[in-house]
């Protein structure tokens, strides 16, 4: 084993997405304790151009081969860069949302990106750990961000309600992955992945580490709010305020379900046969429960929440198929739904009437003759959320359906397929408010930056730029065969 | 009687279920539920050391000292929410936390 | 004698333990969980983790109970009395609870299988104390997440303070630099009275 | 494509009727009158010759072939104008006819303001029918087949604002449909049996293998009888046999120079003129043309009760046909094509005369219809008697055997005869129905004589008039003698007349050598299975239709001249409200079969399709997504502890679940 | 000029160029400020112009096309993602049906010079479907063709939504929600074709499937799967009831689009999919589909003989067709499935045309009630005669292109089982009544309603959307050759493909 010095000294241009994430947090905290309430936007936009850095500096840096650093507490391979790239790119996107939004509603506080570009420090950190101890500290990082994030309008009383309701719950889940990390701990004699693999190979850990790996699964199902772990998501989200529900919308998803491919295949692999029922329960679970809760909503938030529930239940069935596929199908799940979920909070976003802020689905009738262009990208937005083709959505389904027939679970794709046709449902609600009803009061027009980024995600879920997607495939496929 | 490692896990077992039912079978306030949470940590910890001990593997209480350390921040956030929650609603009893539902 | 220390120390623990969440007060509840804190440090020096026992009462029987114990006081919450629907869903909450001990219990009663010696540290000669053990990786090993540890509590101080530290416009405060810093130009103003009119 | 007279026989009428129908706007309505009744006259001129070439001449049978219609697969039919004896005779009976009712139709059309529309349906008319004796395949047959169909049906419906008329065409089409039916899947079974569609290569067939079986799951029966009976069920629906006969006295409804054209010469024949075609099935087929002779019989017997009942002057006629078509089937039934076609033939003569006769009355009295509200119309309308006179004769086949008679006494006497002669079963039944048919025509053809042209006029109590009868345009003082208030019809009408009166009379016995007689064998040069052979026939059988016609007639005038009161008396008795009602047909069907499809449209409907199919399918289940949907939402209490009682459940679960996967029951 | 033409990639270009206009009518829109009416009409004639484009480059096409020769032609491929390609071409059936497409858009177009609403949003979507529709018959990849399959529902969910009748809004999640619960079936099926296969080049998976590639339990359930799709799609019984409500509800072009080409895909389906790649399965759900379809005659002329809407009572005349149709195809015979292509194109053009006259009445007098009309003749004779002739074509009359469809599938259906031809021959006398009996109500009688005096003859405009399908009508009727020897070999190597396998 090196020393720590040399250690530190090999590590630290490995970690450097991580140290611009750092050094921007830092110095933003004490910038804005200077500015105060002027420091806001700059800051933001300060934080959207390190996380930037940050995701791009992870691409251009990717390593041929997975390189561990620190120790071995972390290691930074393909399934990580994906990841934190695709992270970088939510974070970013949540901070030029709250910049308009918090802009807006007067509410300047500068702590705002600071906590942003921590949470989103600590899902790298969770999607490179190579160890329970970092995984944990990386989970709880990104968890208290997201809880002072949930709770952040702290004179409104819902926003108080759901950070109060994500931190409960939060803590208990919390509380499942450490006692679980404790039993993989204590039955294969480490807390490195590494030693667990060879381990579990073995043969050792018996009951108490499946055990312990299924409380960490459980856990894992809740950050990522798969059913049905997955009940403070619609609370949570219609509490928060609405670009931090995009943020969790999209980034800790990304996060969890790359950490879950991780665990899963590295250092649990030889268990596969067992915890694939756990995930395919999930993934069932998730979809048929998101498709029907998301049914009968009214509020556009809570629908997107439970939407985002089911997106889960497929992004967990691509996760499946084995190493080869698995982890590249639900990752390019990912990367396919995440711009469309982005792009409909932006939309929701600017969803003002009179100055206040609405929410309804019944708020947007009309709103095809009024914007047109407007209703053109919910549409888009939406059928690719939906899975429909031509939009990226579609393909993200077909991944994933690929990843459960490899898998000889072809029943699960069914099931998938009847949970898309009733969440097919509920996304024709929206659009039918939008394009059949009679105009409503006009909302208030957009600005030019949710235009800009609603714009970019619906082209981004245009099939003309699917032919980028081969693209993205194959540096999904990158990033698996370098990963593990 | 020796005491083995078992036996250190049933009493974290104990704790954590003390814990979990703490917080679904709190009808009073939500501090119950704070001090839940740290129940379960600390069950966690009993683990993690009971663990380490046994395993004369040292990674165990460094993690334990870790979940400390953040349980002490999660207390901090989590008790910064309950006040501000506090402020809004002017009570902290749990029935009253489902303004959202459905 | 370990024996018997243990088995005091986790009865209190648990016993106390359930106190916490049955004490009709929420000051009992507190105080009930510093006892916890207390005998569960008591468990770890069976176990030979003395500096986490010490940890474990400094940071929380010092920082963090306290600290619930402030919150308790300031918000002055009344004893809320147990809601009838809240009886007839304690049983299928118990039940729950005991299928989820049981669980755990099994599990733990797998852990007596584990082919792993079982000296207690405390017994052994051990070349160096608990507290250098524990330095010794922590600062080598484990410095990325000792200092991502640090970035975690600056977390919650920033959350603490974004969530609960606000200026309230009808608070008069004193503000030196502004004092120090008035000019004439803010403090005089010049009024050119006309004869007959007045200042109005 | 080649190009000859054939086809322009053919074609020239359709282009006529393309071209009124087309440009009627722009052309005017004498333009279209014209060109339509010359393109029918072009083709008559065409077609008269071929027919003479055949009866006196050395013409041959022969197939003009055009394009293709369709081909897959042996499933070939080809667009062609086939020449032979058959089609010959059905040239001119069509061609004569429908030229005669165009010029006709100028006269009785006069006040119409849909004239050229008329006339470009009665072309359109007999391009179909053209099409259909010219065939050459059974596909262009079925063509020609539905193209009369339809057109019968426009001009059923000619006056549209009328609901009567519509339900009569609707009914005409969709009766002839049920026809259809069967003759469709004759066709299927054809080419199923033997490959091909075509006349020559299915009888070719049919001929080399006369004991095929077609198999129907365990069911099977001889193939030919099979095709047969399929064919004869569309034969029935288009010549109005029994049990689909009811749409002929309906289709009355329209202008009556259809009436002659369609539903008395021409379209009506055409089932015979199919059976007769396909004689070479029949004669391989004796079940089915037991079933043809039989059901002819009836048909004939029937039809001529009811006729006896009938006041509608034009319904009177209908039920003639009906009757007389089914002499022509049991004729062809028991081997007689030969006595088929001739009675095809003369038939088409006599019965275009009475029904033009008919319509010459009703124009003169003004579109009155009915025989109760006529009497005493011959003084006013000399001529139209007269014609209607010998068109009786005819009608009722009279003539003295081993002297001579009206055209109906050669054909209608060498049917019964050939019916009595035969050995097939049924025959007999068919004799004696045919003799019995025999005697109540010539009482109804009597009585229709004098109830219309003799006695006193009897005025229409609650006079009405009809739409197209324009009541300031002709008014009569009504004379003192008790003669109709009519007024003779105009030359143009009356001129068809003539010819089909000399036809009536002349045509029995100019052609009976060629179609029955000495001649027959190189007349229809072997196009139908019958052997020409000589019979000596009992003499009563020869005498037997004279002395019924006779005795008929006696009664006739016994019941209609000399003591009107007596029928009616006989009015209000059963018989004749059983007989008035025809049977109750329409009543049955009508409960039957449109009450039944209508019931059944609206369980389907309203049952079947909301309350099953949508009810447990897609409303259903949409409503029990929302169902299930509420369901869920009500499960998100918005409580903390709920939401970490369930999580804390499934997470026992999945421990459960990773317990026994871990002691190995995952295994 | 054509001889150089045929080496472009004419299918692309046919396929997109609609989607091209609508990005051009898109473009034109964000430049223009509040309402203009010469804005709308400038958006419709770039549309019709489009439309018309697009037809005559599918003209060449169709030049270009030797039907003589078996296989795909006009061939384009191009690599894409996840294992599939963008590849173009088509067999002379799709060519065909591509024909059918491009053809009646312009017309579509036609008939929706009328809409006043949102103009510029109905043309884009309009085109949008066209290019989605002739994709469907070009698409040689079978992710791509669903892709294009699929991708058909959206603009057709809102055409239907925002320019239809009073239940639209119910109407257009039904048809949207039924259609995508068959299809979704189906990509799971085509998911594990292509895993099985290892390819998703239609041609391909024909040839695996043709040499035995798919055992015949996994050829029952990617069967079942597709099936659930097309059978949906087509519709047949007991799926079909999504399509009275959507036809009722869509604004005319809508109906005609729906009509004449959507619920063509469903057989082309089987004909592309179905009986070429899982022949054993077909063989084996014959009787099945036989049983369907028949009641499918039955039912929905007994269904439409009862209906107070018009609209309503064409598209239960449409779900008899189609029984024709699958009846046909299932035959496995040539004249069967010669007569499902043909019946195909021919309910294309005859229920196009009904719902264009629909739509003409409509259009003047907003309501689609059987009852409220009666007498219409009087007012409008040409319309009246054109209606007729339409009305005649659906009951199926010989010189129309309405007949050789039918007795065509009836004869191969004989073949196969005589039970079956009866049945479905019930359908001929069935269609004859209810057909008529609307005709009746609506043209015939005298006019009883006061509304109706005011009623013009059809105008020039739609003289022009008639004209073209009053041809085809009866060119068809009288030479149906010529389209049944376009499609010869095509059918001819279904035949074969299906018999193939067929023990």
């Amino acid at each position: 084993m090196i020393g720590p010095a040399q250690d530190l000294a090999f590590s630290l241009p490995h970690f450097g997405p991580e140290l611009v994430l750092v050094g921007f947090a830092l110095s933003a905290a004490v910038i804005g304790a200077w500015g105060g309430e002027r420091s806001f936007r700059p800051l933001s936009f300060l934080g959207i151009v390190a996380l930037l850095v940050a995701g791009g500096w992870a691409i251009v840096a990717r390593p041929d081969a997975p390189v561990a650093i620190f120790q071995g507490v972390l290691v930074v391979d393909g399934v990580g860069v994906f990841a934190k790239a695709l992270i970088a790119f939510a974070a970013a996107a949540t901070l030029a949302l709250g910049s308009d939004y918090f802009g807006a509603a007067k509410d300047r506080r500068f702590e705002y990106p600071v906590l942003v570009v921590l949470a989103a420090l600590g899902m790298f950190v969770m999607v490179s750990s190579q160890d329970l101890i970092s995984l944990y500290v990386g989970v709880e990082l990104q968890s208290l961000c997201a809880y002072v994030l949930a709770a952040w309008r702290r004179d409104d009383s819902r926003s108080s309600e759901a950070g109060l309701k994500y931190f409960v719950l939060s803590a208990l889940a919390s509380g499942l992955l450490l006692y679980g990390a404790s039993f993989v701990y204590g039955f294969t004699g480490s807390v490195r992945f590494d030693a667990i693999a060879e381990a579990v190979a073995q043969g050792q850990g018996g009951v108490g580490l499946l055990f312990g790996l299924v409380l960490m699964l459980c856990a894992l199902g809740f950050k990522m709010s798969a059913a049905p772990f997955h009940m403070w998501t619609p609370d949570v989200y219609e509490g928060a305020p609405t670009p931090v529900t995009a943020f969790f919308a999209a980034a800790p998803k990304v996060a969890a379900v790359a950490l879950m491919a991780r665990i899963l295949y590295d250092p649990f692999i030889a268990l596969e046969s067992q915890w694939l029922q756990v995930v395919v329960a999930l993934s069932a679970i998730s979809m048929v429960w998101g498709s029907f809760g998301a049914l009968m909503q009214t509020s556009l938030k809570r629908l997107m929440a439970y939407s985002s529930i089911a997106n889960m239940g497929f992004a967990l069935m691509g996760l499946v198929a084995g190493a080869d596929a698995g982890p590249g199908a639900a990752l390019i799940y990912l990367a396919l739904y995440l711009p469309a979920t982005i792009g409909v909070f932006a939309l929701i976003m600017s969803m003002r009437r009179a100055g206040e802020p609405v929410e309804t689905i019944a708020d947007l009738a009309g709103l095809a003759r009024k914007r047109p262009w407007m209703a053109t990208l919910y549409t888009m937005l939406l059928f690719s959320l939906a899975g429909i083709p031509p939009f990226a959505g579609f393909i993200g389904k077909l991944v994933v359906f690929q990843a459960a027939v490899a898998a000889d679970l072809a029943w699960l794709a069914v099931v998938g397929g009847i949970a898309a046709v009733v969440a097919a449902g509920y996304y024709l609600r929206i659009l039918a408010s939008i394009w059949f009803s009679p105009a409503a009061e006009p909302l208030s027009p957009a600005s030019s930056t949710v235009m800009t980024m609603a714009s970019a995600a619906a082209l981004l879920s245009f099939p003309i730029l699917i032919v980028a997607l081969g693209a993205i495939e194959r540096w999904a496929a990158w990033a698996i065969a370098r990963s593990f | 009687m020796d005491i083995g490692l078992a036996h250190y896990l049933f009493v974290a077992a104990a704790l954590f279920t003390i814990g979990c039912f703490g917080i679904f079978a709190n009808a009073k306030n939500v501090i119950i539920i704070l001090m839940s949470i740290e129940l379960i940590l600390l069950s966690v910890n009993v683990n993690l050391v009971a663990f380490s001990a046994f395993l004369q593997n040292i990674e165990g209480q460094i993690f334990a000292m870790l979940v400390l350390t953040v349980a002490a921040a999660e207390a901090a956030v989590g008790l910064a929410i309950l006040v501000t929650y506090f402020r809004n609603r002017g009570n902290i009893a749990v029935e009253d936390i489902n303004q959202m539902r459905g | 004698m370990l024996a018997i220390a243990f088995y005091v120390l986790a009865a209190i623990a648990v016993i106390s333990a359930f106190a916490v969440i049955a004490a009709r007060n929420p000051v009992h509840s507190v105080l009930f969980l510093i006892l916890t804190f207390f005998t569960a440090a008591g468990l770890f020096v069976l176990l030979g983790a003395e500096f986490l026992a010490m940890l474990l009462v400094v940071v929380y029987v010092g920082a963090v109970a306290v600290l619930f114990l402030f919150v308790v006081m300031m918000l002055d919450v009344d004893f809320a009395e147990m809601k009838k629907g809240f009886l007839q869903y304690l049983p299928a909450g118990a039940l729950v609870a005991l299928v989820l001990l049981g669980e755990l219990g099994l599990v733990a009663g797998a852990a007596m299988s584990v082919p792993v010696p079982i000296p207690l540290a405390s017994d052994g000669q051990a070349a160096v104390t608990n507290a250098e053990a524990i330095g010794q990786v922590l600062y080598t090993e484990y410095l990325l997440v000792f200092q991502l540890a640090g970035l975690v509590l600056f977390v919650a101080m920033i959350g603490a303070i974004v969530l609960t530290l606000r200026r309230r416009p009808g608070v008069k405060k004193q503000d030196i630099a502004a004092q120090v810093g008035r000019k004439r130009s803010e403090g005089v103003e010049l009024k050119d009275i006309r004869p007959g009119q007045g200042l109005g | 494509m080649a190009f000859s007279p054939e086809v322009l026989i053919v074609l020239a009428p359709l282009l006529a009727a393309a071209f009124a129908g087309l440009l009627q706007k722009f052309i005017g309505d004498k333009v279209a009158m014209g060109v339509t009744t010359a393109s029918v006259g072009l083709s008559l001129a065409l077609s008269w010759p071929i027919f003479i070439g055949f009866v006196w001449g050395d013409e041959t049978a022969r197939v003009i072939e055009l394009f293709r219609f369709i081909d897959v697969a042996g499933f070939s039919s080809t667009w062609s104008v086939r020449i032979d004896t058959l089609s010959a005779v059905m040239l001119v009976v069509v061609n004569t006819v429908s030229f005669l009712v165009h010029v006709y139709s100028i006269g009785y059309m006069a006040e119409d303001p849909h004239r050229a529309r008329f006339f470009s349906y009665l072309s359109f008319f007999t391009f179909s029918m053209l099409a259909l004796v010219t065939a050459n395949d059974f596909l262009q047959l079925f063509f020609g087949w539905e193209g009369v169909g339809v057109a019968s049906y426009l001009l059923i419906g000619f006056w549209f604002q009328k609901r009567s008329a519509n339900d009569a065409a609707i009914k005409a089409f969709v009766t002839n449909r049920v026809g259809d039916f069967g003759f469709a899947l004759g066709i299927m079974a054809i080419f199923f049996c033997y490959g091909s569609i075509q006349f020559d290569a299915v009888f070719e067939a049919a001929k080399a293998s006369p004991g095929m079986l077609i198999g129907i799951d365990n069911f099977s029966a001889p193939a030919v009888e099979v095709i047969a009976v399929l064919l004869f069920i569309g034969a029935m629906g288009k010549s109005a046999q029994f049990f689909l006969h009811v749409w002929l006295p309906d289709a009355m409804e329209g202008p009556t120079p259809v009436s002659a054209l369609i539903h008395a010469a021409t379209m009506v024949t055409a089932g015979v003129f199919m059976v007769c075609r396909a004689g070479d099935l029949y004669h391989l087929a004796p079940f089915a043309s037991a079933v043809v002779t039989v059901l002819g019989a009836v048909t004939a017997l029937f039809a001529a009760t009811v006729g006896l009942a009938q006041n509608d002057i034009k319904r009177v006629i209908a039920y003639s046909t009906c009757s007389q078509l089914g002499y022509m089937f049991f004729a062809a039934g028991v081997g007689a094509y030969d006595a088929a076609m001739f009675h095809l033939f003369t038939h088409a003569f006599f019965k275009a005369l009475l029904f033009l006769g008919a319509g010459s009355v009703i124009h003169g009295m003004h579109h009155e219809q009915d025989m109760r509200f006529m009497g005493g119309v011959r003084k006013p309308m000399p001529i139209t008697w007269a014609m209607m006179l010998i068109g009786t004769f005819a009608l009722i086949g009279f003539g003295i055997p081993h002297v001579g008679g009206f055209a109906g006494f050669y054909s209608k006497d060498a049917i019964i005869e050939a019916a009595y002669a035969s050995h097939a079963f049924g025959a007999q039944f068919a004799f004696w129905c045919g003799v019995g048919a025999a005697l109540l025509t010539s009482f109804y053809s009597w009585r229709l004589a004098f109830m219309t042209f003799e006695g006193k006029f009897r005025p229409n109590p609650d006079a009405h008039h009809d739409d197209h009868g324009d009541a300031d345009a002709h008014h009569h003082d009504k004379p003192a003698d008790g003669a109709a208030p009519a007024h003779e019809s105009p030359w143009i009408m009356l001129a068809p007349l003539f010819v089909l009166a000399a036809g009536a009379i002349a045509a029995g016995f100019i052609f009976y050598p060629y179609f029955l007689g000495e001649h027959a064998d190189g007349f229809w040069r072997h196009v139908m299975p019958v052997e020409h052979g000589h019979h000596d026939f009992p003499e009563w059988v020869l005498w037997a239709p004279l002395i019924v016609t006779v005795t008929g007639f006696l009664f006739a005038v016994i019941f209609y001249l000399w003591k009107p009161a007596a029928p009616k008396a006989m009015a209000k008795g059963p018989v004749w409200a059983f007989l008035y009602n025809k049977w109750y047909f329409d009543e049955i069907y009508d409960f039957i079969f449109v009450k039944g499809a209508r019931a059944l449209g609206d369980l389907f409907w309203k049952v079947g399709d909301r309350k099953l199919i949508d009810g447990l399918g897609p409303d259903g289940v949409a409503a029990s997504s929302r169902f299930v949907a509420r369901q869920a939402r009500k499960l998100q209490t918005g409580f903390v502890y709920h939401y970490s009682f369930l999580m804390l459940i499934a997470a026992v679960a999945f421990g459960a679940y990773a317990i026994y996967a871990g002691i190995g029951g995952g295994q | 000029m054509i001889a150089q033409m045929a080496d472009w990639p004419l299918l692309t270009i046919i396929t997109f160029l609609p989607a091209a206009g609508a990005l051009l009518i898109l473009l034109a829109r964000s430049m223009q400020r509040g309402e203009d009416a010469g804005y709308d009409r400038g958006v419709r004639l770039l549309t019709l112009l489009v439309t018309l484009l697009t037809f005559a480059i599918s003209l060449v096409a169709f030049a270009a096309f030797d039907p003589s020769l078996p296989g795909y032609q006009l061939v384009e491929n191009v690599p894409w993602a996840f294992g599939a390609g963008y590849r173009m071409g088509v067999d002379s059936l799709a060519m065909t049906l591509v024909m059918l497409t491009t053809f009646l858009t312009p017309i579509c177009i036609l008939a929706s010079w009328v809409i006043e609403k949102q103009v510029s949003s109905y043309m884009v979507l309009f085109l949008i479907l066209e290019t989605l529709m002739i994709g469907v018959f070009c698409a040689q990849d079978i992710i791509l063709f669903y892709v294009f399959f699929e991708a058909g529902l959206i603009p057709m969910f809102i055409l239907i939504g925002v320019w239809g009748g009073e239940r639209r809004v119910y109407a257009a999640f039904k048809f949207f929600l039924y259609t995508l619960l068959g299809s979704i079936l189906m990509l799971v099926a085509i998911v594990a074709m292509i895993s099985i296969a290892g390819t998703s080049g239609i041609p391909e998976l024909t040839a695996f499937a043709q040499q035995g590639g798919f055992s015949e339990n996994i050829q029952i359930w990617l069967w079942l799967a597709f099936f659930a799709s097309f059978a949906v799609k087509m519709p047949m019984w007991p799926v079909h009831t999504w399509l009275p409500d959507a036809h009722v509800e869509a604004p005319t072009a809508g109906s005609v689009v729906l009509a004449a080409i959507l619920l063509k895909m469903g057989g082309y389906g089987f004909l592309r999919f179905s009986l070429p790649m899982f022949p054993d399965a077909s063989a084996f759900f014959t009787p099945f589909v036989f049983v369907l379809s028949v009641v499918a005659i039955v039912w929905a002329s007994l269904v439409a003989f009862r209906q107070v809407d018009m609209k309503k009572l064409i598209a239960y005349s449409s779900v008899a067709h189609m029984g024709f149709v699958t009846m046909g195809i299932f035959t496995g015979t040539i004249q069967g499935i010669q007569g499902a292509i043909f019946q195909m194109i021919s309910h294309g053009i005859i229920s196009g045309a009904l719902f264009l006259c629909v739509g003409v009445v409509y259009d003047r007098a907003h309501t689609r009630e059987i009852a409220f009309y009666g007498g219409l003749t009087h007012r409008m004779p040409v319309y009246a005669a054109i209606f007729l002739l339409f009305t005649m074509g659906n009951v199926g009359l010989p010189g129309t292109s309405g007949f050789p469809g039918e007795i065509l599938t009836m004869v191969g259906a004989f073949q196969v089982n005589a039970w079956v031809a009866a049945a479905a021959c019930l359908g001929i006398i069935f269609s004859a009544a209810y057909a008529l009996t609307l005709y009746r109500k609506v043209a015939f009688g005298v006019i009883e309603n006061p509304k109706l005096n005011t009623m013009t003859d059809i105008d020039a405009r739609e003289w022009v959307q008639f004209v073209p399908l009053i041809i085809a009508t009866l060119i068809f009727g009288f030479a149906p050759s010529l389209l049944l020897d376009y499609t010869a070999v095509s059918a001819q190597t279904i035949v074969e493909q299906f018999g193939r396998a067929a023990p």
